[in-house]
């Protein structure tokens, strides 16, 4: 009996007594919010969750999964369409516990078939598996009407989280789509689904607007169906500027945009009013350096690379302050839990992640790096010059600005360097063949710090044609490695986990095979004109941002009108 | 009531004086005919500024124009006179480093189109035959196609931002104006007498192109390329404020695309996309005189009444 | 009616040139286009769907030409391909929403910078060293030296954030009908205050072509004896300007309208882009940005279309003007 | 204020001897950027009731200024800056806008040396008779239509050729077509800028014969202008002569072929071939016209005249002197009678 | 007088059949003028012929034919028996034009703006290699605006063309003619442009040409009079065809062919008055590009027979010096 099951346990009397408080409670009702991603292409009539992109929103809200997991709180679960799951003994199967009395919004059932038939038409039709999640399945099996299990077909105590992943899987119905011909290309233009949100009111160029799922099973604290409000609309905003525009005048109400200066900008507009709050949960940017060419294959000379960084200044400039440094065993503060003092201890010994140019060149002074030709740039210490690029993506224009100033940073300690700004393809064509000196990108961010270092070392991820998958960018790897990640998903020992985690965190301080930069902000906003009941900078009790499919349903569970506006 | 001075019927009419043929003058004196024109030399005067701008931008503002120097989006003051951008730098050292790489792609990149215009519309034109209808045909074809998104399209595929990409984009999708007005003057120039009795004289057909029909081309070819070179600033500036160019150069159209980029417009920040439109917009307003004089010089109508 | 015939097979030509460009451009490139384009599928598709995705984009093995017959077959079906950024939806369901907006705020403004344009210049011919002629002419050219974008951004700080007198984004109001209702006033409304100020903007930055244009013809026009002899005849000021004068100077206006037809479209697109107003140019900005290759194609393809079936208005329009030419 | 010239019941009713017109000491500048040219100077003739009056002189003489003159047609930069146009005893030139619209056309117009511009291209030449008439009168548009054919028929088109376009008529139909128009308000006068000059001398001579026999029947004076010598001489009854500007003779044209007095005007006369008579050598004028910007002192056609008097044609402008019955000569060698014998 | 059309002498150049048909409206048209058919024209040293008709009537097409400026359709052009239109090689075209040379219509087109007159009489000088120094070439350009009489000859050579009056320039363009000491010399109107008091001259200067240097003319105009008064020898051609021919004198004097009667008549003459008996005429120039086989002057003509409308008359001789063809004197 794992400590899972425990925690499920607790969750539930957790959620029921709730419930049970707050039942006696009116909550007002009604109102359509107005959400914002800020620039967002034309909304296409297609409401299929597995279409790659723009169909983002049906997941979680129209489609739903059968757990979320919180990633403010390193992964706490919340049960969805599912009250439970277990793992085995032997870790080789994963059993769900479905729940009952959910309606499709055509009124059918909701039921294990369901479940059963969305893991096979995953199978099926590879494409639509974007989590690449049948890689450790063997089959699904029905067990009853309410009880589904996944067998494995290896031992990786991460599946639930895969599969609680709304982007990874939500749960179609059988009865519609087992006569769809071709689920890949399926617009699905009349959703029948779970979720909260599934009448289509509108979809057009300019606007989708979503209303609510009169069957919806989740209750209220007034006991009525979930959500409180009517309906959603997202108008489209063709590019930053309007959306802004509109945020500032207090158009919107639930908003994911990057605003610029927005002390001054949306917040000064109506103080009262206009919150936001970007935890910096995202993925970490580093700064990869190619660790299979000289000099950068020179731990000394990533070492001083690290010192010369003026990070203050990336954060500020280049990210507008709305995110911090971050620290050498690349983990973000979603893994704070998980960080290891005596690696970042180490880190600090060595000066690592800290600007200081005089200790870079002293770095570099005492690793050889002098110039030795006269022309005021700094040499190998065999003699031959160096004159590396950093290359960015065009058009990303955050990353533009953070590259300047490294470019700058290291222009300062004698390095020579130019700034490689490239479109999109070539640049990452270019990380993944390894034609780069060095680039700034992004990683992984997940519940624990395997998805991060898996991504970034790992070295199956170099696939027989060379490429490199993951953001295996530097080329950095070793069997260590390898053996310390393969056994971290092969345990659900949060101990042994933790004493993985620590020599990960020390191993990329000792060898800095990438430069971690900055965790990436997540963009939220929201504005308190209609709608309150938000995530808030006090009680953050998901992540806020609209981006992150696991949080928004709860979200728009828990808003609802500062005055009841039904029927208007 | 009796009138003392005759009156003549609607003066505002012009009609030309029997002038003969426009009066070519060769180079030494092409400038004095331009400046003759106000409008002319008020165009060559902007311009003139500009070019002067662009060559002492060193000297009039030194530094790293991207260098990051001062407080992001800081108002024009005496230490930064067209204020900061949201990076920190200074937008008056931008502008006035920006004129080099503006005059320089314009004046480049309108230089490669007009090549390309002589090339194919003087070809077409002496040509003839087969040639001229594949080639006119061609010219109208591309006159006809809408040239920004097709500059778009392939900016969109070439995928390396820069002044080289700027100026072969603009290149292949730009030449057919220009070709085809120097294609249809080459013809009238082709079957003009000199130029028959040149060839009776026994020059040879490269000579009777380069020495008897383009010289009498030079304000058509003058007016195109001024034309093309109006064309580019304007259309590079639309390239990189659409962000299809390279955000790391420093230009006019760069320091509007990042103005765009840091919502200028919502920050309130008018410094730092007022100056360079304007610029754009003078350097542009002072061809399109030189333009107009040249105009007015060759087609002696459209002058004014004194 | 041979006129008409011999530029509708011109156009015809022009059309495919157009689709023939389409199709090789991104294959005289340097570089993979296919690994680029799809490099974003990256781990999202699989081999088989890559394989169809690619066929339907005319990406198949085997010869260019075999490759161009499969281009030109798909066309031929109406099939612009699926788009990229928002697969698997066809590009065509995309694209049409768009274009109408586009027609309607790139035709109204060009019509009436033309007309506005055309007016303004025969005026100002006729009066020469008149108010238009020394006033309205230099300032048109000035601010037809902004570019388009850079006098759209001024209007919407001024008249939009500033004074607030016209919404900024949008071509109607989401707030008043989620969906366009034609039937309702309310909506036309919505529609025309939010066309206006874009509308402005293009009709502001190409006018000062027109009327330069419409005023050197219209004074090399007057300057013909037949314009002399209908003075000399008593014909009065209005019959002379416009029946005599006008109508003979606005043909070749006509010809530089068509020939400049799509450099303003392609003007117009990027005001649709600082306006946010939902037509084709945002859309073709969006597919650049997002590498959508097929729409992008299929937003050139139409535009050219577009701007190919305007021209071919106007020349019916000039066969009506100049009987010459029928 | 002047008031719109009365129409006679019967125009022809007027007195042969009474001149017509009459241009007084006409002067015509030129404003160009190089600087004031006088293209006309001081000019000054009659034109009498049914008389075709022709006027001569080689290009840039200022022979069309004056026709343009005459029906205030003249645009800048050309000003007219002395002198007196009467007609019937009304100065021309003291008109107001409104008193000449109604004036000319219907009392004075004009052919102009081209038909293919003298026509509005995109309209139907019976839209633009039409158009003369309607200006004038207020004829229906039906019975204008029928005037129109009737013009039509006079100068010998098909009237149902009225619908046609300019550009569907042959050069010579053209012409005619323009002619119509002139005619269409049947006035006193009518001024022919080089008529038939782009046609070739076959069309050339039915035209003539045509504006002749027109003449004949409605009794209208021409003001006739023409590079062409031959063709003046035989179809004018009084010919002017000008050189640089200045009428330099004025005589019946049989006169001025058989015994010109001015030198320019017998050295004109000798400078063109003919098919009859004997083939005799000719030798022109040697010289070029001058630059009006500079005109010669005195006599403008000293420097090109073998017997100037030295020192005076230099100096002195002669006038117009009567040399003869209706016959004057501006040239000091006239009163000295050392001319030609 | 010997006759020109029998000559005891070989012509220098001779046009053979010349047939000149000319695509229009583009390559999808199978539209033709028919600018000149069937012409025959013989150029004599030391003669005059003068080709005379109305414009459009192809006169001009036949000179460039001649100046080799447009290939023929069909027919034969010989330089001194040997036919030239074989040789299309630059070598033969260089030693065709240092033979043959030509004087365009409008002086004011015929030289290049932007040159001076040094330059217009350097290139031919330099290019037929007949100045071989600089100094040389200042004497014979010295020497050509001597013989065109246009002094002082250093002011005149640094002159550009628009500072020149029409007939200064008609001058320079026969200097430049000279310049490469040619044996014919065809002229395409050379005087119809210039002003009446100076159309004498250059054709005098003309007529001097051709005693002293012993050059053949061909002289094309439309002006029947100056036909008269400057060659020795008259063609006259209607619609492409060459109607006519003879002594000069003989033409105007005994016109045969019905459309030479009516030019004649046409022309106005104040020394013959306005005496003669005028043809009645009626009808226009025929379009070139829907000519029948018929004579093209059937529609007009006041004699005309029902055969002439089936197919044109060949030639007629009717004396050693003159042919004409119409069947009316066959």
């Amino acid at each position: 009996m794992s400590k899972k099951l425990l925690l499920v346990c607790v969750l539930l009397a957790l959620t029921v007594s709730f419930s049970v408080t707050m039942a006696q409670d009116a909550v007002p009702r009604g109102g359509t919010i107005v959400v914002s991603e800020g620039q967002q292409a034309a909304h296409p009539n297609n409401f299929n969750p597995y279409a790659p992109d723009p169909t983002r929103w049906t997941r979680g809200t129209m489609y739903e999964s059968l757990t979320l997991f919180n990633p403010v709180e390193g992964g706490k679960p919340t049960h969805w369409l599912a009250t439970g799951y277990e793992y085995s003994d032997d870790l080789m199967s994963l059993t769900y516990t479905l729940r009952e009395g959910v309606k499709w919004s055509d009124g059918e059932d909701f039921n294990a078939d369901d479940v059963v038939f969305t893991f096979n038409m995953l199978k099926e039709f590879p494409a639509m598996d974007r989590g690449a999640i049948w890689q450790y399945i063997d089959n699904v099996e029905k067990v009853d009407d309410y009880t589904v299990t996944v067998h494995l077909n290896q031992v990786y105590t991460l599946l639930h989280e895969l599969i609680g992943n709304p982007d990874n899987l939500t749960i179609v119905p059988e009865h519609v789509w087992s006569s769809v011909e071709d689920p890949v290309t399926f617009t699905n233009p009349e959703p029948v689904a779970t979720g909260m949100l599934t009448e289509v009111v509108a979809v057009n160029e300019q606007v989708l607007e979503l209303c609510k799922n009169p069957n919806y099973w989740q209750m209220g604290t007034d006991g009525k169906p979930l959500p409180y409000i009517d309906c959603m609309r997202m108008p489209v905003y063709p590019g930053n500027d309007p959306a802004n525009f509109a945020a500032a005048n207090g158009e919107l109400d639930y908003i994911g945009n990057f605003i610029p200066d927005i002390e001054a900008t949306f917040v000064a507009a109506d103080p009262e009013h206009h919150f936001y709050y970007f935890w910096p949960g995202g993925a970490v940017v580093q700064l990869y350096v190619n660790t299979t060419k000289a000099p950068f294959n020179d731990v000394a000379f990533r070492r001083a690379l690290s010192m010369a960084i003026d990070y203050d200044s990336v954060a500020n400039i280049g990210m507008y302050g709305y995110t911090t440094p971050a620290n050498s065993t690349g983990l973000g503060p979603r893994n704070e839990s998980w960080y290891n003092q005596a690696a970042l201890d180490k880190a600090a010994e060595y000066g690592l992640s800290k600007y200081d140019a005089e200790a870079a060149k002293a770095a570099l002074d005492a690793a050889g790096y002098v110039d030795a030709d006269g022309d005021n740039w700094r040499d190998n210490p065999d003699g031959s010059p160096i004159n590396f690029k950093v290359q960015v993506v065009n058009g990303w224009t955050d990353w533009v600005t953070s590259v300047q100033i490294m470019s700058q940073n290291f222009q300062d300690i004698g390095l020579n360097n130019t700034i490689d700004v490239l479109d999109f393809g070539v640049w990452f064509a270019n990380l993944q063949n390894g034609s780069f000196d060095t680039s700034i990108g992004w990683s992984t961010a997940g519940n624990t710090p395997y998805d991060f270092y898996r991504a970034v070392l790992y070295s199956p991820l170099i696939g027989t044609d060379g490429l490199a998958n993951g953001q295996l960018r530097g080329r950095w790897t070793s069997e260590e490695v390898d053996t310390l990640l393969e056994s971290f998903v092969q345990t659900a020992d949060e101990a042994e986990q933790r004493n993985i985690s620590d020599q990960l965190q020390m191993i990329y301080v000792e060898n800095v095979p990438a430069i971690p930069l900055f965790p990436g902000p997540t963009w939220y906003e929201y504005t308190t004109h209609r709608f309150v009941g938000w995530p808030t900078v006090e009680d953050y009790y998901v992540q806020g941002s609209p981006w992150c499919a696991a949080c928004r349903p709860i979200v728009l569970t828990r808003i609802h009108p500062i005055e009841d506006m039904t029927g208007q | 009531m009796a009138q003392n001075k005759p009156t003549t019927l609607v003066p505002a009419v012009g009609r030309a004086v029997p002038l003969r043929p426009a009066v070519r003058i060769p180079l030494p004196g092409w400038l004095r005919t331009i400046l003759s024109n106000r409008k002319a030399a008020v165009g060559m005067a902007i311009l003139t500024f500009f070019v002067l701008v662009a060559v002492f931008a060193p000297v009039i503002a030194p530094g790293q124009p991207n260098k990051m120097v001062g407080r992001p989006h800081e108002a024009p003051s005496a230490a930064h006179p067209f204020g900061t951008s949201r990076q920190g730098q200074d937008i008056f050292t931008q502008v006035v480093h920006g004129s080099r790489s503006s005059l320089v792609v314009g004046f480049g990149t309108g230089t490669f189109i007009i090549m390309l215009c002589i090339l194919i519309g003087v070809t077409a034109g002496y040509v003839g035959g087969l040639v001229d209808e594949i080639l006119s045909l061609f010219m109208n074809v591309f006159l006809i196609l809408p040239g920004l998104p097709l500059i778009i399209v392939v900016a969109g595929w070439v995928q390396q931002p820069g002044p080289l990409t700027v100026m072969l984009v603009l290149g292949f999708t730009s030449w057919a104006y220009g070709a085809r007005v120097l294609r249809s003057q080459t013809l009238i120039l082709r079957n003009s007498d000199f130029v028959a009795a040149a060839r009776i004289s026994g020059e040879p057909w490269w000579r009777i192109i380069l020495f008897e029909i383009l010289p009498n081309m030079t304000s058509l070819v003058a007016s195109s390329w001024i034309g093309a070179v109006i064309f580019v600033i304007l259309t590079e500036a639309t390239l990189s404020f659409v962000g299809l160019g390279n955000p790391n150069a420093v230009s006019w159209g760069v320091t509007l695309f990042w103005a765009q980029n840091n919502q200028a417009l919502l920050t309130g920040a008018w410094w730092t996309f007022v100056p360079p439109g304007l610029c754009i917009a003078l350097v542009g307003f002072s061809l399109t005189l030189i333009n107009y004089g040249i105009d007015e010089i060759t087609n002696p109508r459209l002058q004014g009444d004194k | 009616m041979r006129f008409l015939t011999r530029r509708f097979l011109f156009y015809l030509v022009a059309a495919f040139v157009a689709i023939t460009l389409n199709f090789f451009i991104p294959r005289l490139m340097a570089g993979d286009p296919v690994q680029v384009m799809f490099a974003q599928f990256q781990g999202r598709l699989d081999s088989r769907a890559m394989e169809s995705l690619k066929e339907t984009f005319g990406f198949v093995q085997g010869p260019i030409l075999e490759q161009y017959a499969t281009y030109l077959g798909n066309l031929a079906r109406g099939n612009l391909g699926l788009s990229i950024s928002n697969y698997p939806t066809p590009v065509a369901d995309l694209i049409f929403p768009s274009l109408l907006w586009t027609l309607r705020l790139i035709g109204v403004a060009t019509i009436t910078a033309f007309l506005i344009g055309i007016i303004l210049g025969i005026y100002a011919a006729w009066r020469r060293g008149g108010g238009i002629d020394s006033f309205l002419l230099p300032i048109t050219s000035i601010v037809g030296a902004f570019p388009f974008f850079w006098t759209a951004m001024f209007i919407v700080f001024i008249f939009g954030l500033q004074l607030k007198w016209f919404p900024t984004s949008h071509a109607w109001d989401i707030k008043l009908t989620p969906n366009p209702d034609w039937s309702n006033p309310e909506f036309v409304n919505s529609v025309l205050r939010h066309g206006l100020l874009p509308m402005l903007t293009i009709v502001f930055t190409s006018l000062g072509g027109w009327l330069l244009g419409m005023r050197n013809n219209m004074i090399g026009v007057l300057s013909q004896d037949y314009v002399t002899m209908a003075q000399a005849k008593g014909l009065s000021d209005r019959r002379v300007m416009f029946t005599y004068a006008a109508r003979n100077a606005i043909l070749p206006s006509l010809t530089a309208f068509s020939m400049s037809l799509g450099f303003v479209v392609g003007g117009a697109l990027v005001v649709e882009l600082v306006f946010a107003y939902p037509g084709m140019g945002y859309l073709l900005l969006k597919a650049v940005g997002g590498r959508d290759y097929p729409l992008m194609q299929a937003v050139f393809l139409l535009i050219t279309i577009a701007v190919l079936i305007a021209n071919f208005m106007a020349d019916v329009l000039y066969v009506v003007l100049d009987p010459r030419a029928r | 204020m002047l008031s719109v010239m009365p129409k006679p019941e019967v125009k022809r009713a007027v007195n042969p001897d009474e001149p017509l017109l009459s241009v007084q000491d006409l002067e015509v500048e030129y404003h160009t950027r190089r600087g004031k040219v006088r293209a006309v100077d001081h000019v000054s003739f009659d034109i009498y009731p049914n008389e075709v009056f022709g006027l001569a002189g080689e290009s840039g003489c200022g022979k069309s200024t004056i026709a343009h003159a005459v029906t205030r047609i003249l645009h800048p930069p050309a000003y007219i800056v002395g002198g007196k146009i009467m007609m019937q005893g009304i100065d021309i030139l003291q008109m107001n806008d409104d008193n000449l619209r109604g004036f000319r056309w219907e009392h004075m117009s004009i052919v102009f040396q081209s038909a293919m511009n003298a026509l509005n291209p995109v309209i139907t030449v019976g839209a633009q008779i039409m158009d003369a008439i309607q200006a004038h009168t207020d004829m229906s548009k039906k019975d204008a239509r029928a005037r129109a054919k009737e013009l039509l028929n006079t100068v010998g088109i098909d009237p149902e050729r009225v619908d046609s376009y300019p550009h569907q008529l042959s050069g010579g139909m053209r012409q005619r077509a323009v002619i119509a128009i002139a005619l269409a308000l049947n006035p006193e006068l009518i001024i022919m800028d080089e008529p038939t000059t782009a046609l070739d001398v076959v069309v050339q001579k039915q035209i003539m014969k045509e504006i002749r026999q027109l003449k004949d029947q409605f009794g209208f004076s021409i003001l006739f202008i023409t590079h062409d010598l031959s063709l003046l001489v035989e179809f004018s009854d009084r010919i002017g002569i000008m050189y640089a500007g200045e009428l330099v003779e004025v005589a019946p044209s049989r006169q001025i072929f058989t015994n010109p007095q001015h030198p320019y005007t017998y050295k004109l006369m000798n400078s063109f071939p003919t098919v009859s008579g004997p083939r005799q050598k000719l030798v022109g004028i040697p010289g070029s016209p001058p630059d009006l910007i500079t005109p010669p002192t005195g006599c403008r056609f000293h420097p090109r005249c073998d017997v100037a008097i030295a020192g005076r044609c230099q100096e002195v402008m002669p006038r117009l002197a009567k040399v003869g019955d209706r016959h004057y000569a501006a040239c000091h060698l006239v009163d000295e009678k050392v001319i030609h014998g | 007088m010997v006759s020109n059309l029998r000559p005891k002498q070989e012509p220098i150049l001779e046009a053979q059949n010349l047939t000149m048909h000319f695509h229009t409206g583009g390559a999808f048209s199978r539209k033709t003028v028919k600018a000149v058919q069937g012409a025959n024209v013989r150029l004599y040293p030391g003669r005059v012929t003068a080709l005379v008709g109305e414009s459009g009537s192809g006169k001009s097409t036949i000179i460039r034919m001649l100046a080799r400026l447009y290939s023929p359709t069909g027919g034969k052009v010989l330089f001194k028996g040997k036919d030239v239109l074989e040789d299309k090689s630059r070598g033969a075209m260089l030693n065709y034009r240092s033979k043959v040379q030509m004087i365009f219509q409008d002086p004011f087109s015929s030289l290049n703006p932007v040159h001076k007159v040094r330059y217009h009489l350097e290139r031919p000088l330099r290019i037929h290699g007949k100045a071989r120094n600089r100094a040389a070439l200042n004497d014979q350009i010295d020497v050509l605006l001597r013989r065109v009489s246009l002094t002082p000859t250093d002011e005149f050579a640094n002159k550009y063309p628009h500072q020149l009056s029409g007939g200064q320039r008609q001058r320079v363009a026969i200097a430049r003619a000279l310049a490469v000491q040619p044996e014919v010399i065809l002229a395409d109107e050379p005087v119809s442009m210039l002003d009446v008091s100076i159309r004498m001259g250059v054709l005098n200067l003309m007529a001097v040409l051709r005693d002293e240097q012993n050059i053949a003319f061909l002289y094309v105009t439309h002006d029947i009079a100056s036909a008269r008064y400057f060659a020795d020898d008259t063609l006259v051609m209607y619609a492409g065809y060459i109607v006519e021919g003879a002594s000069s004198e003989e033409l105007i004097q005994d016109p045969k062919h019905p459309y030479t009667q009516l030019l004649l008549s046409a022309v106005p003459d104040p020394a013959r008055g306005l005496k003669t008996a005028e043809m009645e005429v009626v009808g226009e120039i025929p379009s070139l590009t829907s000519l029948g086989a018929g004579c093209p002057f059937a529609n007009r003509c006041p004699k005309v027979m029902e055969r002439c409308k089936q197919v044109m008359p060949a030639v007629t001789e009717l004396s050693p010096t003159r042919w004409v063809r119409c069947y009316l004197y066959e």
